[in-house]
């Protein structure tokens, strides 16, 4: 299991594009915000924590169909599949994998970003808070679609539009933990619920995602 | 008709277009199934011919 | 330690493909499976391996004793050679790589990005993983396609010597593999039947 | 009349479903033409929503449709995932464009509704928004439909991502509520299932609402038939091309 893990992330680095794609990504979409909906920082500090979310979970989308597609294409997901481990395991470390090459950076670049949209200070904590415990659902869940349209050509597209709404819900307990703290509101509901999504998606998703890779596979 | 005020456009409008979609999902439904059994009438003909 | 294979019947995109299939390997044999393109021969390996469940039939082993080496070797290019055999040695929890890289002479080869390699060094690092594997029944499909006589000689040696310590190998091909002692099985009587077509049950036939 | 899985047989299923058919359509047309013509022509103005309340005859049916269109996709994937039969999983695919056009009607005629009392036409009120993201999960399921060739993979795949969705969506529906509890008090007129209005308007409504059941049952009965022929012929084709 961790040498699976070792290697994604051996595999991530040198391949490059793991780390800077996210992050990149993230960076351009937060400083494109304020060209469209301009300058003026009252209005873009009440949009921040909304942006910065939605940013993360872009980002995090992104680069989704390159966890499992490069394994489908040189066959080592074959190989993988007659290997000793359980395919629920397979496919969580993938996930972990993931969080950790896409999730975890855009949740460092957070605070950062932040600065650029103005964010009211007493967002900085709950936001990056929000988004450590966020991210893993998006991966877990992307994992879950990435699995869904492995096999397929352009699945790229139909990947976002599987995805995107399986995410409503962790970017509505997100956005929302963000945006409460803010305005000196009681977080701590919203930030209850999203720790539920993402408990309940790392512990059930992966039996989703294995048995639709075993079809795939089939 | 029945007088309906200064909301008729509103209702007018939402059965407009409800009733339009819903025919449209019949036409669509009936036009595709009979496609569907020429075109299987057909194969299967081509296929009991030289099977 | 044997392979026996009873009445298996086999499908491709919900289609039956072969059927009807009955076959044993016994410890130290190799059977090669014969058949024009399309026949059936790499479905077939993928049921056996258990990558797909067997249209009917059963299989005498399970998947875990199972090696399966497809056309694509799983390489990862950006890995060194040793890195991508270390890898699955780690998932197979056998133990050192070295005997398998000398056994391929790949130690020359060792640090180099496995994206380097010849296509017949690529099938020898993928050769070199079935042994690192420690699994008893090598499954191989289509193992000496684009492989120079050098190597086709050191892959039928590679494959002698995992049937001299007592494994089995079973492995589709339609070119030569060097392997004349193997037994042979052609897999065209085996070609299933296409359902009545008015039977309108089962696959829609 | 044996056990309902005889049915499965596709088969019989196109045999049973043809001496039906003409029935079934027939009360559907009868039901929707009398419970719209009776809601739209024989019930007086509500004192506070004016003749806006006219549109309830479209709005909740669909709304419901909406709902037990999806839940009834979740049983027929659950029945294909379980019992394997090719008739519950092409059932789900036929039901899939009905649901999500039933959803549209809902969503266009909430907003309309909504509009002389929310002055704008979308008002992120949770129901709606909810039937919003319901509509996403069906454009969805029928995308990955399309997307794959393979019919059994395209069958597997699909009712394990109608199960998942089904899970998000019931989350995204109490998110949806938790999102904007603050900002908007809700539709005067509740629109779930239960209907709190006076009786004069509630049993056209039941017709509605029985007549937008009836049309489902038909076009699924009709969509089902002609996604076992689709099949049929590609599985024909295949055999054609394979010999």
């Amino acid at each position: 299991m961790i040498a699976l893990l070792i290697r994604d992330l051996r595999l991530a680095v040198r391949a490059g594009g793991g780390f800077g794609l996210g992050l990149s990504f993230f960076l351009i979409v937060v400083v494109l915000v304020p060209f469209g909906v301009g300058p003026e920082s009252g209005l873009l500090s009440t949009i921040a924590p909304g942006i910065l979310w939605l940013g993360a979970l872009l980002a995090c989308l992104l680069s989704l169909d390159r966890i499992l597609a490069l394994d489908w294409e040189d066959g080592s997901l074959d190989l993988l599949a007659t290997a000793p481990l359980p395919m629920e395991a397979i496919v969580s470390i993938k996930s972990l994998a993931h969080w950790i090459t896409t999730g975890l950076p855009l949740v460092l670049a957070a605070p950062v970003l932040g600065l650029l949209l103005n964010l009211p200070d007493a967002g900085y904590g709950p936001l990056v808070l929000s988004l450590l415990i966020g991210t893993p659902a998006l991966s877990v869940i992307g994992t879950f679609g990435a699995a869904l349209t492995v096999g397929l050509k352009r699945g790229g597209l139909l990947l976002s539009l599987l995805v995107l709404p399986l995410y409503v819900p962790t970017l509505i307990f997100g956005a929302e933990m963000a945006r409460r703290s803010i305005e000196g509101m009681d977080a701590t509901p919203p930030l209850l619920m999203l720790a539920g999504i993402t408990c309940g998606t790392i512990a059930l998703l992966p039996f989703a995602s294995a048995a639709v890779l075993r079809v795939n596979l089939r | 008709m029945p007088d309906l005020g200064k909301y008729a456009q509103a209702v007018l409008a939402s059965y407009a277009v409800s009733i339009a979609l819903i025919v449209a999902m019949i036409v669509v439904s009936i036009l595709r199934a009979r496609k569907m059994k020429v075109q299987l009438k057909e194969v299967e003909g081509r296929i009991k011919s030289n099977g | 330690m044997e392979l026996n294979v009873s009445d298996l019947s086999v499908s491709r995109g919900g289609i039956a493909v072969l059927e009807g299939l009955s076959f044993s390997i016994l410890e130290g044999e190799a059977l090669v499976l014969r058949g024009p393109n399309g026949s059936g021969k790499t479905t077939l390996l993928r049921t056996i391996a258990g990558l797909q469940p067997p249209l009917r039939g059963t299989i005498g082993l399970e998947r875990e004793a199972m090696a399966y080496a497809g056309h694509s070797d799983g390489i990862k290019s950006v890995l060194t050679v040793r890195e991508n055999l270390q890898f699955w040695a780690d998932v197979f929890e056998t133990g050192a790589i070295d005997p398998a890289l000398q056994a391929f002479d790949l130690s020359a080869l060792e640090n180099r990005p496995a994206g380097g390699l010849s296509a017949g060094q690529k099938r020898r690092l993928g050769l070199a993983r079935m042994v690192v594997s420690g699994r008893p029944v090598w499954v191989l499909d289509e193992p000496t396609v684009s492989l120079d006589l050098a190597s086709v000689a050191m892959f039928a040696e590679a494959v002698r010597a995992h049937l001299a310590a007592g494994g089995l190998a079973l492995l589709a091909t339609h070119i030569d593999l060097g392997l004349s002692e193997a037994r042979m099985l052609d897999v065209t009587p085996f070609k299933a039947i296409p359902p009545e077509i008015d039977d309108f049950d089962g696959d829609f036939l | 009349m044996g056990s309902i899985w005889e049915y499965a047989n596709p088969k019989k299923f196109i045999a049973t479903t043809d001496k039906v058919l003409p029935w079934v359509s027939l009360l559907a047309l009868v039901a929707l033409v009398g419970g719209l013509v009776w809601g739209f022509f024989f019930t007086p103005d509500d004192y506070k929503q004016g003749s806006t309340v006219k549109i309830i005859y479209l709005h909740v049916p669909s709304a419901l449709m909406a709902i037990n269109v999806w839940i009834m996709m979740l049983v027929a994937s659950l029945i294909w995932i379980v019992r394997r039969h090719h008739v519950s999983a092409l059932a789900a695919k036929a039901a899939a464009p009905i649901g999500a056009t039933m959803t549209l009607i809902a969503l266009i005629t909430g907003a309309i509704w909504g509009q002389p009392m929310w002055g704008t036409w979308w008002e992120w009120d949770p129901r709606l928004t909810s039937f919003l993201i319901l509509f996403l999960f069906y454009l969805g399921y029928m995308a990955l439909w399309s997307a794959i060739e393979n019919d059994d993979t395209a069958a597997d795949l699909t009712s394990i991502l109608c199960l998942v969705g089904s899970v998000f969506a019931l989350l995204s529906r109490y998110a949806v509520n938790f999102w904007n509890q603050g900002l908007h008090q809700g539709a005067s007129l509740s629109m779930d299932k239960e209907e709190n209005v006076a009786d004069v308007f509630y049993y056209p409504l039941l017709l509605s609402i029985a007549g937008f059941i009836l049309l489902f049952i038909a076009l699924v009965f009709l969509r089902t038939q002609t996604e076992i022929r689709a099949r049929r012929m590609r599985a024909l084709l295949a055999r054609e091309r394979m010999s």
